[in-house]
């Protein structure tokens, strides 16, 4: 221990800058993160370039990845694993008629809905933070079910039936595409920044420490359900965004597949794919379940069902940390990088 | 009078909610494994009761107690070649595991056995039942159905509570290295746990498919109400899963009984309220240190 | 021939050796004392010898049966027992039920849970509490009882006085005469040298994953011993540079 | 209250308490682990709790720092009542505290765990508190395990990372509970000085310890717990000698 | 440059996507598919001649996994991955709803068939006013339900007090079929009992089965999903509730269904839209109903249903409308040849101009009661034609036997 023996009587940060520093950025990460802005950019201008099936299917990698994220930030970072944010997701979409039905414009009332499931969280997250692990995750499921159920029994809201959004069919199909791709696109980008954000603010690693050990956590001074909430909150509101874009590109909801248990599914399938706890791995995971449904997606049947249960299957058992995972772990390579790397002087005896 | 039977009803309903969750309450409560194939299983279970009995031309009681065992291998299989593996990485990787299997089972049936919904037929034993006065009517099935629960479920209980077998299970899914290390064979234990998990599956499955029907699609819809049928009665507490059967059963029928539409949604509210007044389920125990 | 003996060991954690090229044997009825700096590999090399860690090389024999390749519940059924460090009770069970749930080997021996309970007196009115509540010393008590239990042949106790009552202290190493006397070989990890070299035959020093000092208790002095320490901490400070990032 | 209360301690200062416990009881259904405990902590004491195991020490630690709120009794902390304050208001207003059984997060490095601490309960901006974080993990000896997973560590190591943590929170009053257990004699030696140095930056500490002769270099004040009650307190050596001290807790190492 | 539109096509190419449920619960309605691929294919080789041009044809079918996302999902890849001209989609609201939405969107042509209309329309929120352009759609109604239930129940033969007890759930066919027969059964002297909607999905009927009992309904009448009414008919059978006459809707449908209530299935009437009985002609394989029947279980070893009828019918008209164009790849004007279609399908008259609602055709319906298979049969039952009362043309089979 003799690296402690020359400052133990020196004041505590002084000598810590001599002794060694710490880093974030690597040159890898930053053209990253520059890249990866840059490409967001340039998307924007898909709808002048590609025809509007290109952007339609881009509008559901868009989708997807939202719904990958956040499910990674709440699973990944804040250890709620959930298999009831599909209740998010169908109050995204539900919510939106709550808006367009009061005039508002269809665009517009995608972000108020997601707003306003945000909402909903909070008095959720009393509930549902009374429990803990696979409880809570279940748990979830059945508030999920509770919300489906009590949107079925709404009849303003098309019950059992479901709503189709009339108020865009109007449009014209390419122009409304475009409108779709970017909303799409904005909230996507907006959604993976306030992940981003969050995970590299004070709050980030204080997430992690609570996934770890909420009681450690909370004795270190986190403020354990604050922070959950923070995040649990914020998922709804993406999840909710998710709805919102499907209801506005499908043109109609209805409750047993907006609610649907399947998108639980998708998501633990997309970020495990992809790398849970990794920013990178859930964009990742969802490129791959978007290529291999759009691959074989089509002619869809049961053959590829059985092939996508059976690929989740082995990457769990192959490959836990998923694509991404194994790759950063392999060469401690992280391009949008959340962590931290303390770097010491070599002094060799 | 109506009210009565709704009750009745309730419970011989719970019977088989309880015997869903028994399995299920096992891996989740005691082995700490979220497993989502578990409604899949029972469907599987079904299935080849149905194709035996048919096969063989015996009745589907007999054929169930030749699935029982074949099941209980399934269980072994599961726990060797999946759950063991998934479980090191942590609950979501048993989780996604088992979803996956739950994915495959479904459309390799549908596959097999298309669409259709077909149930097993126990002839009048599904229809016949006491009557008791003009509205209450007991069924035979959902006796049958009640008492195999209350054993199945009671005996389970006194294993793990009672026995050398029940401790060191539950020492093996507390933590399964340190077990070992005090003479236990860890593998085996989850190896016997799997099995009679997925063989008292199998067995709710069949009860199932005699009372209503069954068709591949149809596990995940009776998973839900297991997982709460557990989490209601308390992880880890078998006889509080029995308990917990009943109660989501009664409310559902008795929701029925004010507004049909209220069957289901209010054995949700039932699980609701115990998550927000005893979130660590009926007859489960609340843990200080750890 | 010697009970316990172990060939050429290493130990990996991944990347890092934390076992090398170990090889000793202990003879039956010995105490042997393994002492050795904050991560010298000590415990790393007890939960290999009782198979909770596989070793990437090397052999343990048990009465000069190859034993590497046997799991630990079997190893435990040959006599092997280890306390492993940081107690690791099975939180949700009752004192009682983690000492019975070690009898699942049905070795035959002195131990059951009246003599457990006659060693170590303050477990009496615990026996029905639930392990996860127990105060640490309890705690510590409750696990060495565990693995008596089992009536091993070989017993390997980690750290076994950490946090416990100098008192408690005392009454585990009276205890532990009961054991020796009951023909146990025993192979301690033990910080208090004085403690370490009072009831020890022979003392392994380790340092840096390697034994580099091996020698009969009253031959060694206070000052060997504490010279071997002193080669960990000028190596400790090249290891913290290569420590992997 | 035990007698000793007369002839408290010299280093007990006229200055008011920074921490103090009054009348703590401590029960779990019919167990009753904490009986009317009384205890104060004047600014910059060094105060060492011993007591045999399952004396209740921990438990009071724990109500101390908020962790486990007493049945009766109060807490406070710079003539505030805090006894309904949760753990980590606790720890942001100044009461930091380590565990027995450490309670590291394992996905996370040695340095994200202290980073965390000095984050989240300490009083530094974020630059500030990446330096201060390093700083401590330097000063317990843990710098050159900066990188390495939590998960890693060996059982020293983590208590170290306790202790960090706690450290990091930058604490008026720091808790310790058995930091000392199976260190060699080196160790222990940089862990005392390690101590002082907190004393001589005025931080006053109640420290839990089993390994007696290293507890006795550093405080100026012991109690001994016995059966959820205060048994002896007051001047180290007194207590050390106290026949019913020796009897119910030292043994032959007396 | 401004949005990118998607790229005309001009090749002489057909592309007609054809979107049902070949797996999930609704797959029992999938089954015929492959059959009737492998027929249509066949009758398309030689492409068609529409306006002197040739134009090959291209069938390319999707499963919806009987779920509403999907279903929209390869809409959409069809329209705009595989460029279609027309689209048509069968079976089920949760399948043909969202396909509909999206080509009403999309702007293509979209023919729908084997959902009540009703549900059709209403369910995607059209009004007489504000009706559809490019989506059309024919099947039977509440108004043929209607009529062919008070025809059996009352000159079926079977005595009974009218009282109707009715279990119709919370979903789009139960919606449709309470706001619209609901009021017409009770205009024709019918005592509705209606305990109230219910969640697919419900385990226990009990209550119901009270209400039913108390009321003594003599009729029963349902449009439930298979398995529950496999859970309600047996619990109604050891609760002692036994109606006179049953009359089921979308669970009585295929005969795998009735096979799998055993001996309980034996007795239930339910509406057809089509069976061998049909004397009508495919205007594309020139087979009677019968032979297409037959042909089908032959090829298949599968008991005949009448989705084969519909979905067969689907085409028929496709291809009337294509005909009909001078430029089939001129949607607004193949919507239009959809929405003037006048033919008699093999599942009888379809007429678009006349339908109750722009956008609708209807078809005949008849109903008939589950027997047990007679002698010769290789299948475990069998539905006989027992009421013809609203389309004489098609014979009878039988007469209607009470349940009890
Ligand atoms: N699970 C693990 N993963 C990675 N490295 C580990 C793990 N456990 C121990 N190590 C490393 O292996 C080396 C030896 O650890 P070990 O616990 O055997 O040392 P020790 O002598 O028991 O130390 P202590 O006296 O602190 O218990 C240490 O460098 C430690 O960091
Ligand atoms: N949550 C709990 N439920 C029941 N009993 C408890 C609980 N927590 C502590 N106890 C009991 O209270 C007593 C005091 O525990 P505590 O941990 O405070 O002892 P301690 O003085 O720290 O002992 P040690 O020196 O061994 O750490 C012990 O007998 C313990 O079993
Ligand atoms: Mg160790
Ligand atoms: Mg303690």
């Amino acid at each position: 221990m003799t690296t402690a023996s020359p400052v133990t009587t020196a004041s505590p940060t002084a000598p810590a800058t001599a002794i060694a520093t710490i880093h974030r950025w690597t040159p890898v990460s930053r053209t990253a993160s520059g890249a990866l802005s840059a490409l967001l950019l340039a998307l924007a201008f898909a709808p002048f370039v590609f025809t509007p099936e290109a952007t339609a299917k881009l509008t559901t990698l868009f989708v997807l990845v939202i719904v990958a994220a956040m499910w990674n930030a709440l699973a990944g970072y804040a250890g709620l694993v959930s298999v009831g944010q599909q209740g998010f997701i169908g109050l995204g979409a539900y919510g939106v008629f709550l808006f367009v039905d009061r005039g508002v414009s269809p665009f517009l009332a995608v972000v108020l809905a997601a707003l306003l499931a945000g909402a909903v969280a909070v008095p959720t997250s009393l509930l549902a933070f009374r429990l803990t692990g696979g409880q809570f995750a279940i748990g979830m499921w059945a508030i999920a079910e509770f919300f489906r159920l009590v949107v079925v029994n709404t009849p303003s809201l098309g019950g059992g039936s479901g709503r189709s959004l009339t108020d865009l069919s109007a449009t014209d199909p390419a122009v409304r595409q475009a409108q779709v791709y970017w909303l799409a696109l904005a909230l996507m980008s907006v959604l993976l920044l306030a992940v981003f954000v969050l995970l590299r603010s004070r709050l980030g690693a204080s997430l992690e420490a609570i996934r770890d050990d909420p009681v450690g956590a909370a004795s270190v001074g986190v403020r354990v359900t604050s922070a959950k909430r923070l995040v649990f909150v914020l998922a709804a509101v993406g999840g909710a965004a998710a709805g919102g874009l499907t209801l506005a590109s499908t043109l109609r909801v209805q409750p047993d597949s907006i609610f649907g248990v399947h998108w639980s599914a998708y998501m633990i399938f997309m970020v495990v794919i992809g790398g849970l706890g990794t920013f990178e791995g859930p964009i990742i995971g969802a490129i791959v379940f978007f290529l291999v449904q759009d691959s074989f997606g089509d002619n869809g049947g049961t053959w590829y069902l059985i092939g996508l249960g059976a690929l989740a299957i082995g990457m769990t058992l192959w490959m836990p940390h998923g694509l991404w995972g194994t790759v950063a772990r392999r060469r401690d390579l992280e391009l949008l990088p959340v962590g931290y790397r303390v770097k010491t002087p070599v002094v060799r005896p | 009078m109506n009210w009565i039977n709704a009750i009745v009803q309730g419970v011989m309903l719970g019977g088989l909610y309880a015997l869903f969750a028994c399995g299920l309450s096992l891996m989740f409560g005691v082995m700490r494994t979220v497993n989502l194939s578990h409604g899949d299983l029972a469907v599987l279970g079904a299935f080849l009761v149905a194709v035996l009995a048919a096969a063989v031309g015996i009745s589907p009681f007999f054929a169930v107690l030749l699935v029982l065992p074949v099941m209980g291998l399934v269980g072994v299989a599961l726990q060797r070649g999946i759950l063991s593996k998934a479980l090191r990485t942590g609950e979501m990787s048993s989780m996604l595991a088992t979803f996956g299997l739950a994915i495959v089972l479904q459309n390799v049936l549908l596959e097999i056995f298309s669409a259709d919904s077909r149930s097993l037929d126990v002839g009048s034993l599904s229809t016949s039942g006491l009557q008791l006065g003009s509205s209450v009517s007991i069924p035979y099935l959902g006796l049958l159905t009640v008492a195999v629960a209350v054993a199945l479920l009671g005996g389970l209980q006194l294993l793990l509570a009672r026995t050398g077998i029940g401790r060191a299970i539950r020492a093996t899914a507390a933590d399964a290295d340190t077990a070992e290390l005090v003479g236990i064979d860890s593998r085996r234990v989850y190896a016997w746990a799997a099995a009679i998990a997925v063989a008292t599956a199998s067995l709710a499955g069949a009860f199932f498919a005699m009372r209503s029907s069954f068709s591949p699609s149809m596990g995940p819809t009776q998973l839900l109400f297991a997982f709460e049928v557990v989490v209601i009665g308390g992880l880890g507490s078998l006889w509080g899963t029995l308990v917990g059967g009943m109660v989501l059963g009664v409310a559902q029928t008795v929701g029925a009984q004010v507004d049909p539409r209220f069957s289901i949604i209010a054995g949700h509210v039932v699980f609701l309220a115990v998550l927000a007044f005893r979130p660590q389920g009926l007859l489960g125990m609340r843990r200080s240190r750890t | 021939m010697s009970l316990l003996s172990v060939e050429n060991l290493e130990v990996r954690h991944g990347l890092l050796r934390a076992v090398r090229e170990v090889s000793f044997a202990v003879d039956e009825g010995e105490v042997v004392a393994v002492v050795g700096a904050n991560g010298a590999g000590k415990s790393t090399l007890m939960r290999a010898v009782a198979g909770a860690h596989q070793p990437a090389e090397g052999r343990i024999g048990l009465d000069g049966v190859d034993v590497t390749a046997r799991r630990a519940h079997d190893r435990v059924a040959a006599g092997i027992a280890l306390v492993p460090e940081g107690r690791r009770l099975f939180a949700d069970l009752t004192v009682e039920e983690n000492l019975l749930v070690a009898t699942r080997v049905r070795r035959p021996g002195p131990w059951d849970l009246a003599a457990v309970v006659a060693a170590f007196p303050l477990l009496d009115g615990l026996l029905k509490r639930r392990a996860g509540n127990l105060s640490g010393g309890e705690q510590q008590a409750v696990a060495i009882g565990r693995a008596l239990m089992t009536n091993p042949r070989l017993l390997m106790l980690d750290e076994v006085s950490l946090g416990l009552a100098p008192i408690m202290v005392d009454t585990l190493y009276d205890s532990l005469g009961t054991i020796l006397s009951g023909g146990t070989t025993v192979l301690l990890v033990e910080q208090d040298l004085g403690r370490a070299l009072g009831v020890a035959r022979r003392v392994l020093c380790m340092l840096e994953g390697r034994v580099v000092l091996d020698e009969p208790a009253d031959e060694v002095t206070r000052e060997q011993v504490v010279e071997a320490y002193f080669g960990l901490s000028r190596a400790a400070a090249a290891t913290v540079q290569e420590e992997p990032a | 209250m035990t007698a000793e209360t007369g002839e408290a301690a010299p280093t007990a200062a006229p200055a008011p308490p920074v921490l103090s416990a009054n009348g703590i009881h401590r029960r779990f259904g019919s167990l009753v682990v904490l009986e009317g405990i009384d205890i104060t902590l004047a600014p910059g004491e060094a105060l060492g709790i011993v007591g045999p195991n399952g004396a209740g020490k921990t438990t009071l630690l724990d109500i101390l720092s908020g962790a486990q709120s007493p049945s009766e009794g109060s807490v406070t902390f710079q003539g505030q009542d805090v006894t309904r304050w949760k753990v980590d208001r606790r720890c942001r207003s100044g009461i930091g505290r380590s565990h027995q059984v450490p309670r590291p997060f394992t996905g996370m490095t040695a340095y994200e765990n202290v980073l965390v601490a000095s984050v989240q309960g300490g009083s530094h901006r974020r630059r500030a508190a990446q330096q201060h974080a390093l700083g401590v993990l330097e000063r317990c000896g843990m710098l050159g395990q900066a990188n390495r997973p939590a998960a890693a560590l060996t059982l020293l190591e983590r208590k170290r990372l306790e202790m960090a943590r706690a450290l990091a929170t930058d604490p008026q009053v720091l808790l310790l509970d058995e930091i000392a257990g199976g260190l060699t004699d080196a160790e222990t030696d940089e862990l005392i000085a390690t101590i002082e140095q907190l004393r001589a930056d005025g931080i006053a500490i109640v420290w839990i310890e089993h390994v007696i002769h290293a507890l006795l270099r550093v405080i100026d004040r012991l109690v001994c717990l016995a059966q959820g009650r205060v048994l002896a307190e007051g001047e180290p050596d007194a207590v050390m000698s106290d026949p019913r001290v020796v009897e119910a807790y030292l043994g032959s190492a007396a | 440059g401004g949005i990118k539109e998607s790229a005309a096509q001009t090749d002489t190419v057909l592309r007609i996507g054809y979107v049902s449920p070949s797996t999930g619960p609704a797959a029992g309605f999938g089954e015929p598919n492959a059959f009737l691929m492998k027929k249509l294919r066949a009758t398309f080789k030689d492409g068609l001649k529409i306006g002197g041009k040739k134009y090959s044809v291209e069938i390319i079918d999707r499963d919806s996994q009987s779920n509403p996302q999907t279903a929209a999902q390869v809409a959409a890849d069809l329209i705009n991955s595989e460029k279609i001209d027309l689209m048509l989609v069968t079976s089920t609201p949760e399948t043909v709803n969202p396909v509909a939405d999206a080509c009403e969107a999309a702007k293509i042509p979209c023919l729908s068939t084997a959902v009540p209309w009703e549900a059709w329309y209403f369910g995607r929120g059209a009004t007489p006013e504000k009706p559809f352009t490019y989506t059309y759609h024919f099947f039977i109604g509440v108004a043929e339900v209607h009529a062919a239930y008070v025809s059996l129940w009352t000159k079926g033969g079977v005595e009974t007090n009218r009282r109707v007890g009715v279990m119709w759930p919370n979903d789009p066919d139960g919606k449709a079929i309470r706001q619209g027969l609901g009021p017409e059964l009770k205009k024709s002297g019918f005592t509705i009992v209606d305990p109230g909607a219910y969640e697919d999905g419900t385990n226990d009927y009990s209550a119901q089965i009270a209400a039913f009992k108390k009321a003594d309904a003599e009729i029963f009448n349902t449009f439930p999903l298979p398995p529950d009414f496999a859970t309600f008919w047996k619990q109604a059978r050891q609760q002692g509730y036994r109606p006179r006459i049953a009359s089921i809707a979308k669970t009585g449908l295929l005969p795998s269904q009735i096979e799998a209530l055993g001996s309980l299935g034996h007795g239930l009437s339910a509406g057809f839209w089509w069976s061998p009985q049909f004397p009508f002609t495919s205007t594309l394989t020139d087979q009677t109903a019968r032979q297409l029947a037959d042909d089908y279980e032959k090829s298949t070893g599968k008991q005949w249903n009448q989705v084969i009828g519909s979905n067969m019918a689907l085409f028929e008209v496709a291809v009337h409308a294509l005909k009909a164009t001078s430029d089939p790849k001129d949607r607004t004007e193949l919507a239009a040849a959809l929405g003037k279609a006048s033919l008699t399908t093999v599942a009888g008259p379809l007429d678009f101009t006349s339908g109750p609602v722009k956008n609708v055709s209807t078809e005949p319906l008849v109903m008939a009661q589950w027997r047990k298979a007679t002698g010769g049969s290789k299948f475990a039952v069998e539905p006989v034609i027992v009421d013809n009362g609203n389309f004489s043309a098609i014979p009878l089979g039988g007469e209607l036997e009470p349940l009890r």
